[in-house]
C-alpha cells in the first residue's frame, strides 16, 4: 500500500506521542500478542489480539517501510507460527484470506461501479468447478482424459482468473442496459443458474458429479518436500508429512493470491479505470456523457471482480479437497455482499476488515461463545443476577442451546452495525493529491 | 448413465397441456400474493424489503398457529371453515403487518438517507434473526420445527373446474356486467371512485373468462379439476389486488403514499407525515404478506421457520418481472413465473427424454426472465422512467 | 462545425423537435432559447446522443452523429454541460476533471495493471491539466475538496472545467446561469468570453436569462412547441413578433 | 478528519485489549478444561432449513453420551458433549474440524448430516487419528478412501437402494416413477434405486429431481400421465410429505416407498392419510420389535420433548459406540485419540437400538440389517407400532 492509503506517516498528524515511539509500540503489541498466541494455543483473545496488531500497524503512524516490513513478519513468520501450535487458527487465517480475496472482488462490482452482483458466488464456482474437475479423476468421468498432473496447478492459476473473467463478461453482456435492482435480480438468477447446473451437470454427460461432489481434488506439486525431508533424514530428524505441510502451503498461496489481489485492486482504482467506475457509480448518465464508455467499464469491472473469485474458488477446491454444489449457494454471495458493506463500500481496507470481521465472527468468536455457555450449562453453573435471584444454566430447556444460535447473533450483530456506523466501519475516503507544476494561469474571478 | 432415447410422445404433450397450464395459474397467484408485498413497499422506499420472505413466513406460523388453537379447542371441526380461516388469515394479516412496522421502525428507519445498499444489509440481518426467533419460539411453545396446517376437509377437495368450464364463462359475463354499471353509476366526483371499485369485478371476470375460455378448447372432456383451496387463494389474490388498487388510487391515504413515493421532501412540504405513510405502507405490505403466507400455508399444509426464502425470492423475481413498483404488474408477473416454471416442471423432462429435467424450471424462469428484462428493462408492465437531463 | 437537418424526436405521441435545422459555424457563440418545454434540452440530448431522432442527420466536423453514442460523440469533441448540476459529488473536484480527460488518455488496462511508463506519463500528463484547467476556472485551491461540498457557483464552473477536460472543439452548455444571481451570472459570461478567446472554442448555450443571452451571443435561435420559429443575430430575434408572441403570449394566457 | 479519529478509537481498543492478555484470560476451552475430562464433539447443521435434522443428530448423541457416561464416570472421567453447527457449509465444517482437533480432550466426533461436509471435514479428522462416526452420511465416498478413523452405522446409498428396489419388485410393481430431492443422500439412494430396478425387470417411467418443497403439482403432471406401479421418493420426510399428500390429493393411486429419511412421526403429520400403507427401509429396528428402541424412543421424548428425529437414533448409537471405545482403552491408562480409533473399529457385534454393529476394514457397517416398515396410521403418536414387513441381511455394498 502506497501513499496516501491510510493517514498515516504524514507530517500533518499532531500526536503528542512521536513516531519512534510508535514504531516501538507497534513492535512490541505485535511481539507480545505473536507471543501470547503461542503460549495459549487456545485462547481466543489471544489470537485476536495478534490478528488486531496487523490494524494497529496500519494504523500506527510509522513509515511505511517499517508497516511493510512488520506486516510481512507478522503474516509470513509469525502467523505461520502460530498456525504450527494450533491449526485452527491457520484455517481461520486461510478462510479470512480467501474472503479478503472474494470481498475485494466484489468490491470493485458493486462498491467501486455502483453494480449490485447478487450472485458473486458464480464466478467463485467456476474457478473451483473448473481445476476441480480437470485435476481429479472426474477429468476422465468427463472427458475421457487422465486427470491433469499436479504441476498443472500453476497454469490453471492464471486459467482460472480467465475462465472466471470471461464468465463475468459473459454474464455482463445481456445485462448491461439494466439498472439497479433488475440488475441485482438477474445477477441473482446467473448464481442460481451456475450453482443449478453444478447440481444437475452429471447427466446427460457427467461433467460435475452432481450434488456427490468430485474428490479428491488435485493439489499442488511439493516439489520441496522430498529434498527437505532427505535433509531431515540425514540430521536424524522425522520427515515432515504432506498432510502436516498442505495447511501452510494454502496459507502461503492465499496470502500471495491476496497480495497479487490488493496490488491489482489498488492500482486499478487508482487510474482512468478506477476514476471511471466511481464515475460510473456516481452518475451514469454524466459520466458516459463525458466520454466514458460504459459497456466497456462495465464488462471490465464484472471481469476482474470475476477473476478475483475465480482464483480463489480454484485454491478454496484444492485446499478443500472436496466440492460440491452446497459451497456456492445464494447465501454465500449474500455473506460476502455483506462484508464488502459493513466494512465500509468501495475502499480496500473496508474489504478487507469487513472480510475479516464477518469470517472471524462465523468461524470463531459466535463459535466460542456458544461453545462457552454450553460449558457452563452442561457444568450446571448458577448464574446470580441481582433482583432476579440465581438460575440453574443447567435447567435450561434444550431448545435453547446456544450454538443453534449462532446465525440470530449474527443478524442482530449486522442490523447493530448497520445502525450505529451505515457508511462501513471504514468509509470511503477520497485520495488527496499534491498537484505540482501547474503552469501559473489566470484566476477567474471568485466572487461565486 | 444410458439414456434411452425415446421419441417425443407428442399426444402425450398435448394431453396434459391444459393440466400444465392450470397448475401454473394457480402457483402464479400463489407468487402474486407474495411479489405484491414487495412491490408496495419498494414502490415508495425504492427499497428491496429483503425480511418479506420472513415476515410472510411469520404470517405462515401465525396462521398456523391459529387453526391449531381452534383445533384444540374443537371449534375447528364446528365452525363453518370459511369463518375459521379468516380468523387465521386476518390474524396472520395483523401480526405481519405490525412486524413489519415494527422492522422498519427499528432496522430501516435509522438508516434512512444512508447508502442504498445499507438497509439491505440490516434487512438480512433481519432476515437471520427472524428465521431463528420463530423457530425458537415454537420450540419452545410446541416443540416443533414445522407446524402443520390442521387439515380443512372442504378446502381439499377437488372442484371440478372442467365441468364448470361454461358456467364459469358465464359468471365471467355477467361480473364484467356489474363491472360495466359500477362504472357507469358514478357521476361526477365519484366517478373515479366507482371506476376503481370496479376493479374487483374487472379483473375477475377477466381471469375467470380467460381460464373458462382456456377450458373449454384445451379439456373438452371436461375432466379437470381444481383443489377448493387454490380458488380461495385465487380469490383472496383478487380480492387484495383490487383493494390494493382501490386504495393507493382513489383514498386520500393512496395520494399521500403516491406522494411520498415520488418526492419525499416535497411530500412533507405538502403537510404529509412521511415516517407516518412510510409506517403504514410497510402495514400494508406486512398485511399482505402475512395473509399470503396462512394462504401459501394452507395451500402446501406445512411450514418451517425456513420455508419463507424460496417462495420470497420467486415472488420478488415476479415483482420485477412485471415491473417493481407497479401492482397490477406485480400479478402478472406472478403468473408468468408461475406458468413458466409449471411448463418447465411438467415438459423438460418429458422433452428431453430424461435427459434435462425438472430441476432445470429454475434455471428456465430465471432465463426467461433475464430475456424479458433485456427487452423490457423495466418489466413487463413497468413504466419507462426517463431520467430528466 | 455542427449541421443538424431535419431533426425530430417525439416522445409517444408528444413530438418534442420537430424539423429543426441548426448550424453551428466555428468560434461562435450560439444560442437557444425558448420557452420552459419548447424542447431546447432534449435538442442537446439529441445533439449527445442521449436520445436517437426518429429523423434527420447531425453531421459534426464531417461526421454523422446519428446512431452514435454519447460517449463516442464525446471522444469526437462535442461535450456538454447539465441543467441540474450532474457531478459526482463523492469524488474530489480534481478527480471530476480527471474523468472527463478519459478519452483523451492514450492508456489501456493492462497499462494501469503494469504501471508501464506510458501510464506514469499520461497520469503526469493528465494531472498537470487537470491542475491548469481547475486553475482556468478558478478552483485549484478545492482540488481535493468533496465535489458535493462546493458552493453553487463552483460547482458550475467545475461542471465547465470537467466538460473542458474532453478537449471539446464545441461546447455546449445547458442554462448555466440557472440559479446564479445577476454578479454570478456577469462574471460566468466573461468567463464564457475567456473560454471562447482563450481556448479558442465554439460554444452552445440553452439560456433563459435574456440579458446574458443577448449580450454574449452571435447568434439566438428560438423554439417554441419544438419548432424552430426564429433564428438570427440579437438584435433580430429580439425584434421578431413571433418570439415575442411566444413568450408574452403565453404568459398573458397563462395569468 | 473522521477516519483520523477512528484510526485512533481502534488503536485504544486494541491497546486495551492487549490488556486483557497478560491477565490469562483464557478463552471458554481454556477455562471449561479439568482434569480426568474427555470431549465427544457433534458436528451438524444446527441452523438453516436442514437444522431439524441437524438437532436431532446433537440431541441423539447428547442422549447416548448421558446414557453411557456412567460407566465412564466410575473410571473417573467426566464426559462433556461439544456441539458445533456446521451450518451445512463444507467451508464451516473444516474450520469446526480443526478447531476439533486442536482440543485435545475431544477424543471423538460424532457427525455429519451432510455427505459434502463430512468428506472435507474427515480429511482433517483423519491427520489427527480423531474418531468420527457418521451417524447419516451414506456416500461410499466416506469409506472407500479407507481411511482407519471414519466409520459409519448407516447403511449406504449402494445398499439401501437395493433393498428398496427388491421390494418394489416383491410388491408386484411393474413401472417405477423416481423423484429425488437433488442432495448427496437422495439422489445418491435413489439412483442406486433406479439401476437395481432396472436390474430387475422393472419399468422406469421417470427419474426426476427437485429442490422444490411446497409446490409439486408440475412434477405430478408427468406421474399422473404415467400412471406407474409405485413412487420411489429418494430425500427426507419434510418434502416428501408433501409432495406424497399432493399426490395423493391429485387422485393417484400408486404405492409409495421411501429410504430411512422417511422414518419419523412427522411423516403422517404433515400428510396425514396420504401415506398410511406405504413402505420405507431403514436399519433402525421398529420399536414394536426392539426394546431398545422403543426405550431410545422414550427417553428422547422425555428429555427433549419431542420425537426423535431420522438420524437421532443413530447418533444415539455413535455417541455410545465412541463411549465404549474410549471405556475401554482407558483401562490401559489414559485414552489417546489412535488408540480410540482403533477400539472403535474393532467394535464387534455391539448391541445399540440400531441393530448389532461390527465394523468392516473400512468401517462400514460389516453386515447390516434391513427393514421394510410399514406405516399403519396417519396418527404421529402410532408411529411405534408401525408394521415390520421384513428384514433383509446385506453386508456392505461393493463398488
Amino acid at each position: 500500500m502506497t501513499n496516501g492509503a491510510a493517514p498515516a506517516a504524514s507530517s500533518t498528524r499532531r500526536s503528542a506521542i512521536p513516531p519512534a515511539a510508535w514504531a516501538l509500540i507497534a513492535l512490541a503489541y505485535l511481539a507480545v500478542s505473536a507471543w501470547s498466541s503461542v503460549r495459549l494455543p487456545n485462547s481466543l483473545f489471544a489470537f485476536l489480539f495478534f490478528l488486531s496488531s496487523l490494524f494497529l500497524l496500519y494504523y500506527a503512524p510509522v513509515a511505511t517501510v517499517l508497516r511493510v516490513v512488520l506486516g510481512a513478519v507478522a503474516l509470513l513468520l509469525l502467523m505461520p507460527v502460530i498456525g504450527a501450535s494450533n491449526a485452527f487458527y491457520l484455517e481461520v487465517a486461510t478462510q479470512v484470506g480467501i474472503f479478503v480475496a472474494l470481498a475485494l472482488g466484489l468490491n470493485i462490482v458493486v462498491g467501486l461501479a455502483g453494480l449490485l452482483d447478487l450472485g458473486y458466488v458464480a464466478f467463485f464456482a467456476v474457478g473451483a468447478y473448473l481445476w476441480a474437475v480437470m485435476g481429479s479423476a472426474q477429468a476422465t468421468v468427463a472427458f475421457g482424459i487422465a486427470p491433469l498432473a499436479s504441476w498443472w496447478f500453476f497454469p490453471f492459476l492464471v486459467l482460472s482468473v480467465v475462465a472466471a473473467g470471461v464468465a463475468g463478461v459473459m454474464l455482463g453482456l445481456p445485462v448491461l442496459r439494466l439498472r439497479g435492482d433488475y440488475l441485482a435480480i438477474v445477477t441473482l438468477g446467473f448464481g442460481e443458474v451456475i450453482r443449478v447446473l453444478a447440481n444437475n451437470l452429471d447427466k446427460p454427460i457427467n461433467f460435475t458429479n452432481g450434488p456427490q461432489g468430485i474428490s479428491p481434488v488435485g493439489r499442488p506439486p511439493l516439489f520441496f518436500l522430498d529434498a527437505w525431508n532427505r535433509w531431515l533424514a540425514g540430521m536424524g530428524r522425522a520427515p515432515w508429512e504432506e498432510s502436516a505441510v498442505y495447511p501452510f502451503v494454502f496459507y502461503f498461496l492465499v496470502i500471495a493470491v491476496v497480495a497479487v489481489v490488493i496490488l491489482v485492486t489498488h492500482r486499478v482504482e487508482d487510474s482512468h479505470v478506477g476514476r471511471a467506475w466511481t464515475a460510473i457509480r456516481e452518475d451514469e448518465a454524466a459520466a458516459v456523457t463525458m466520454g466514458i464508455p460504459l459497456v466497456r467499464m462495465k464488462l471490465l469491472a464484472f471481469a476482474t471482480g470475476a477473476s478475483f473469485a475465480g482464483v480463489m474458488g480454484m485454491l478454496f477446491a484444492s485446499k478443500q479437497y472436496f466440492i460440491n454444489p452446497e459451497s456456492f449457494t445464494f447465501m454465500e454471495s449474500i455473506g460476502v455482499l455483506a462484508m464488502v458493506i459493513l466494512g465500509g463500500m468501495g475502499n480496500i481496507p473496508g474489504a478487507i476488515l469487513g472480510a475479516s470481521l464477518v469470517t472471524i465472527l462465523n468461524l470463531q468468536v459466535l463459535k466460542d461463545l456458544s461453545i462457552w455457555l454450553n460449558g457452563l450449562r452442561q457444568a450446571g453453573t448458577i448464574v446470580t443476577l441481582p433482583i432476579i435471584g440465581s438460575y440453574n444454566l443447567a435447567s435450561l430447556p434444550a431448545q435453547l442451546e446456544p450454538a443453534k444460535y449462532e446465525r440470530m447473533v449474527f443478524g442482530v450483530i449486522l442490523i447493530l452495525m448497520m445502525i450505529f456506523r451505515p457508511q462501513g466501519i471504514l468509509p470511503s475516503r477520497r485520495r488527496a493529491r499534491e498537484l505540482h507544476d501547474v503552469a501559473a494561469a489566470g484566476e477567474v474571478a471568485t466572487n461565486a | 448413465m444410458t439414456t434411452a432415447v425415446a421419441a417425443i410422445d407428442f399426444e402425450l404433450l398435448g394431453r396434459i397441456f391444459p393440466r400444465v397450464l392450470v397448475d401454473g395459474i394457480l402457483l402464479g397467484f400463489v407468487y402474486s400474493l407474495i411479489a405484491l408485498g414487495y412491490t408496495m413497499v419498494y414502490g415508495v422506499l425504492e427499497f428491496i424489503n429483503f425480511a418479506h420472505s420472513e415476515i410472510f413466513m411469520v404470517g405462515a406460523f401465525i396462521g398456523a398457529e391459529v387453526l391449531l388453537i381452534l383445533q384444540a379447542a374443537r371449534v375447528l371441526a364446528a365452525s363453518p371453515p370459511l369463518l375459521s380461516l379468516l380468523a387465521s388469515v386476518l390474524a396472520a394479516g395483523v401480526i405481519a403487518g405490525l412486524l413489519a412496522v415494527t422492522i422498519e421502525r427499528v432496522a430501516y428507519r435509522p438508516l434512512r438517507g444512508a447508502p442504498r445498499l445499507v438497509p439491505l444489509i440490516s434487512a438480512i440481518g433481519v432476515s437471520f434473526f427472524l428465521q431463528d426467533l420463530v423457530r425458537m419460539i415454537w420450540a419452545l411453545h410446541r416443540n416443533a420445527f414445522y407446524l402443520t396446517y390442521p387439515p380443512i376437509e372442504v378446502f381439499n377437495q377437488r372442484f371440478p373446474a372442467g365441468a364448470y368450464a361454461l358456467w364459469g364463462g358465464a359468471a365471467a359475463v355477467a361480473i364484467a356486467a356489474i363491472g360495466w354499471l359500477m362504472r357507469r353509476a358514478g357521476r361526477g366526483v365519484a366517478r373515479a371512485r366507482f371506476e376503481s371499485l370496479s376493479m374487483l369485478p374487472k379483473y375477475t371476470s377477466i381471469a375467470l373468462g380467460i381460464v373458462s375460455v382456456g377450458l373449454l378448447i384445451l379439456d373438452p372432456n371436461r375432466v379437470l379439476t381444481v383443489p377448493v383451496k387454490s380458488l380461495v387463494v385465487i380469490g383472496a389474490s383478487l380480492l387484495v389486488l383490487s383493494v390494493l388498487v382501490y386504495v393507493v388510487n382513489q383514498t386520500k391515504l393512496g395520494m399521500a403514499i403516491r406522494a411520498v413515493a415520488e418526492d419525499q421532501a416535497t411530500a412533507s412540504l405538502m403537510g404529509v407525515n412521511v415516517n407516518q405513510i412510510i409506517s403504514v405502507t410497510f402495514l400494508i405490505g406486512g398485511l399482505m404478506g402475512g395473509i399470503a403466507g396462512a394462504l401459501f400455508g394452507l395451500q402446501f399444509g406445512t411450514v418451517n421457520p425456513y420455508s419463507g426464502f424460496i417462495p420470497g425470492l420467486k415472488a420478488f423475481t415476479a415483482a420485477v418481472l412485471g415491473g417493481i413498483g407497479n401492482i397490477p404488474g406485480a400479478m402478472l408477473g406472478g403468473l408468468v413465473l408461475g406458468v413458466l416454471e409449471a411448463l418447465a416442471g411438467s415438459y423438460l423432462s418429458l422433452i428431453s427424454g430424461g435427459a434435462f429435467g425438472a430441476e432445470y424450471k429454475d434455471i428456465f424462469a430465471f432465463s426467461v426472465l433475464i430475456l424479458i428484462l433485456i427487452f423490457r428493462p423495466r418489466g413487463l408492465l413497468g413504466e419507462v422512467v426517463r431520467e430528466k437531463l | 462545425m455542427l449541421e443538424a437537418r431535419g431533426i425530430v424526436k417525439r416522445f409517444g405521441g408528444l413530438v418534442a423537435v420537430n424539423q429543426v435545422d441548426f448550424n453551428v459555424q466555428e468560434g461562435m457563440i450560439a444560442s437557444i432559447i425558448g420557452p420552459n418545454g419548447a424542447g431546447k434540452t432534449t435538442f442537446f440530448n439529441v445533439l449527445t446522443g442521449v436520445c436517437r431522432p426518429e429523423a434527420g442527420s447531425l453531421r459534426f466536423g464531417g461526421e454523422e452523429l446519428v446512431g452514435r453514442r454519447p460517449d463516442q460523440i464525446t471522444a469526437l469533441g462535442m461535450c456538454r454541460t447539465f441543467q441540474n448540476i450532474r457531478l459526482f459529488g463523492n469524488m474530489t473536484v480534481l478527480e471530476n476533471v480527471l474523468v472527463g480527460m478519459h478519452t483523451r488518455l492514450d492508456v489501456r488496462y493492462v497499462d494501469a495493471l503494469l504501471r508501464t511508463s506510458l501510464f506514469h506519463d499520461a497520469e503526469r500528463a493528465a494531472l498537470k491539466r487537470g491542475g491548469e484547467l481547475l486553475a482556468f476556472v478558478g478552483l485549484r485551491d478545492v482540488a481535493n475538496e468533496v465535489a458535493r461540498n462546493l458552493p453553487y457557483g463552483a460547482m458550475r464552473r467545475l461542471e465547465i472545467a470537467r466538460a473542458l477536460a474532453s478537449s471539446p472543439r464545441l461546447l455546449l452548455l445547458d442554462e448555466p446561469t440557472a440559479g446564479m444571481n445577476p454578479a454570478e451570472s456577469q462574471a460566468l459570461m466573461g468567463f464564457l468570453r475567456r473560454v471562447r478567446e482563450e481556448l479558442k472554442l465554439t460554444v452552445v448555450l440553452i439560456e433563459h436569462n435574456m440579458r446574458v443571452v443577448m449580450s454574449i451571443s452571435d447568434r439566438i435561435t428560438v423554439l417554441d412547441y419544438g419548432e424552430k420559429i426564429s433564428e438570427g443575430p440579437p438584435e433580430h430575434v429580439q425584434s421578431d413578433p413571433r418570439v415575442v408572441e411566444a413568450y408574452l403570449g403565453r404568459q398573458a394566457r397563462a395569468h | 478528519m473522521m477516519s483520523k479519529s477512528w484510526g485512533h478509537v481502534v488503536m485504544a481498543v486494541l491497546v486495551a485489549l492487549s490488556l486483557t492478555v497478560p491477565l490469562g484470560l483464557t478463552d471458554a476451552m481454556g477455562a471449561a478444561a479439568s482434569h480426568g475430562t474427555v470431549k465427544i464433539a457433534t458436528q451438524s447443521p444446527l441452523s438453516g432449513g436442514q437444522s431439524v435434522l441437524g438437532v436431532g443428530i446433537k440431541d441423539g448423541a447428547t442422549l447416548g453420551v448421558e446414557q453411557a457416561q456412567a460407566a465412564l464416570a466410575r473410571a473417573g472421567w467426566r464426559v462433556l458433549v461439544v456441539p458445533f453447527d456446521d451450518q451445512a457449509k463444507p467451508d464451516v465444517g473444516v474450520a469446526n474440524a480443526k478447531r476439533i482437533v486442536a482440543d485435545r480432550e475431544i477424543l471423538g466426533v460424532v457427525g455429519h448430516l451432510n455427505s459434502g461436509v463430512a468428506i472435507p471435514s474427515s480429511e482433517v479428522y483423519k491427520d489427527a487419528n480423531l474418531v468420527m462416526v457418521s451417524p447419516a452420511n451414506t456416500n461410499p465416498k466416506i469409506t472407500d478412501r479407507g481411511y482407519k478413523n471414519v466409520n459409519r452405522i448407516v447403511g449406504r446409498d449402494d445398499v439401501q437402494g437395493p433393498v428398496g428396489a427388491q421390494f418394489a419388485k416383491s410388491q408386484g410393481a411393474k413401472s417405477v416413477y423416481i423423484i429425488h430431492d437433488k442432495t448427496a443422500y437422495g439422489q445418491g439412494v435413489a439412483e442406486f434405486f433406479r439401476d437395481d430396478a432396472r436390474k430387475l425387470g422393472l419399468t422406469i417411467a421417470g427419474f426426476e429431481g427437485t429442490e422444490e418443497k411446497s409446490s409439486f403439482d408440475a412434477i405430478i403432471t408427468p406421474i399422473e400421465a404415467k400412471n406407474p406401479d409405485l413412487i420411489y421418493f429418494g430425500g427426507i420426510y419434510d418434502q416428501a410429505a408433501v409432495f406424497f399428500k399432493q399426490v395423493r390429493e391429485r387422485g393417484i393411486k400408486a404405492k409409495f416407498l421411501g429410504p430411512d429419511g422417511m422414518d419419523s412421526p412427522e411423516l403422517p403429520k404433515i400428510a396425514g392419510n396420504a401415506v398410511v400403507g406405504m413402505h420405507y427401509t431403514t436399519v433402525a429396528g421398529p420399536a414394536a420389535f426392539y426394546p431398545e428402541a422403543k426405550t431410545f424412543a422414550a427417553n428422547f421424548k422425555a428429555k427433549f420433548g419431542r420425537d426423535p428425529e431420522p438420524f437421532a437414533a443413530q447418533a444415539f448409537d455413535s455417541a455410545r459406540i465412541i463411549i465404549a471405545a474410549i471405556e475401554n482403552v482407558s483401562r490401559r491408562g489414559r485414552p489417546d485419540r489412535a488408540s480410540v480409533a482403533a477400539a472403535v473399529r474393532n467394535t464387534k457385534n455391539w448391541k445399540g437400538v440400531t441393530g448389532t454393529i461390527s465394523f468392516d476394514g473400512r468401517g462400514d457397517l460389516a453386515k447390516a440389517k434391513y427393514f421394510v416398515i410399514n406405516i399403519v396410521s396417519a396418527d404421529p403418536a402410532k408411529w411405534g407400532s408401525n408394521k415390520l414387513v421384513r428384514g433383509i441381511d446385506v453386508g456392505p455394498g461393493s463398488r
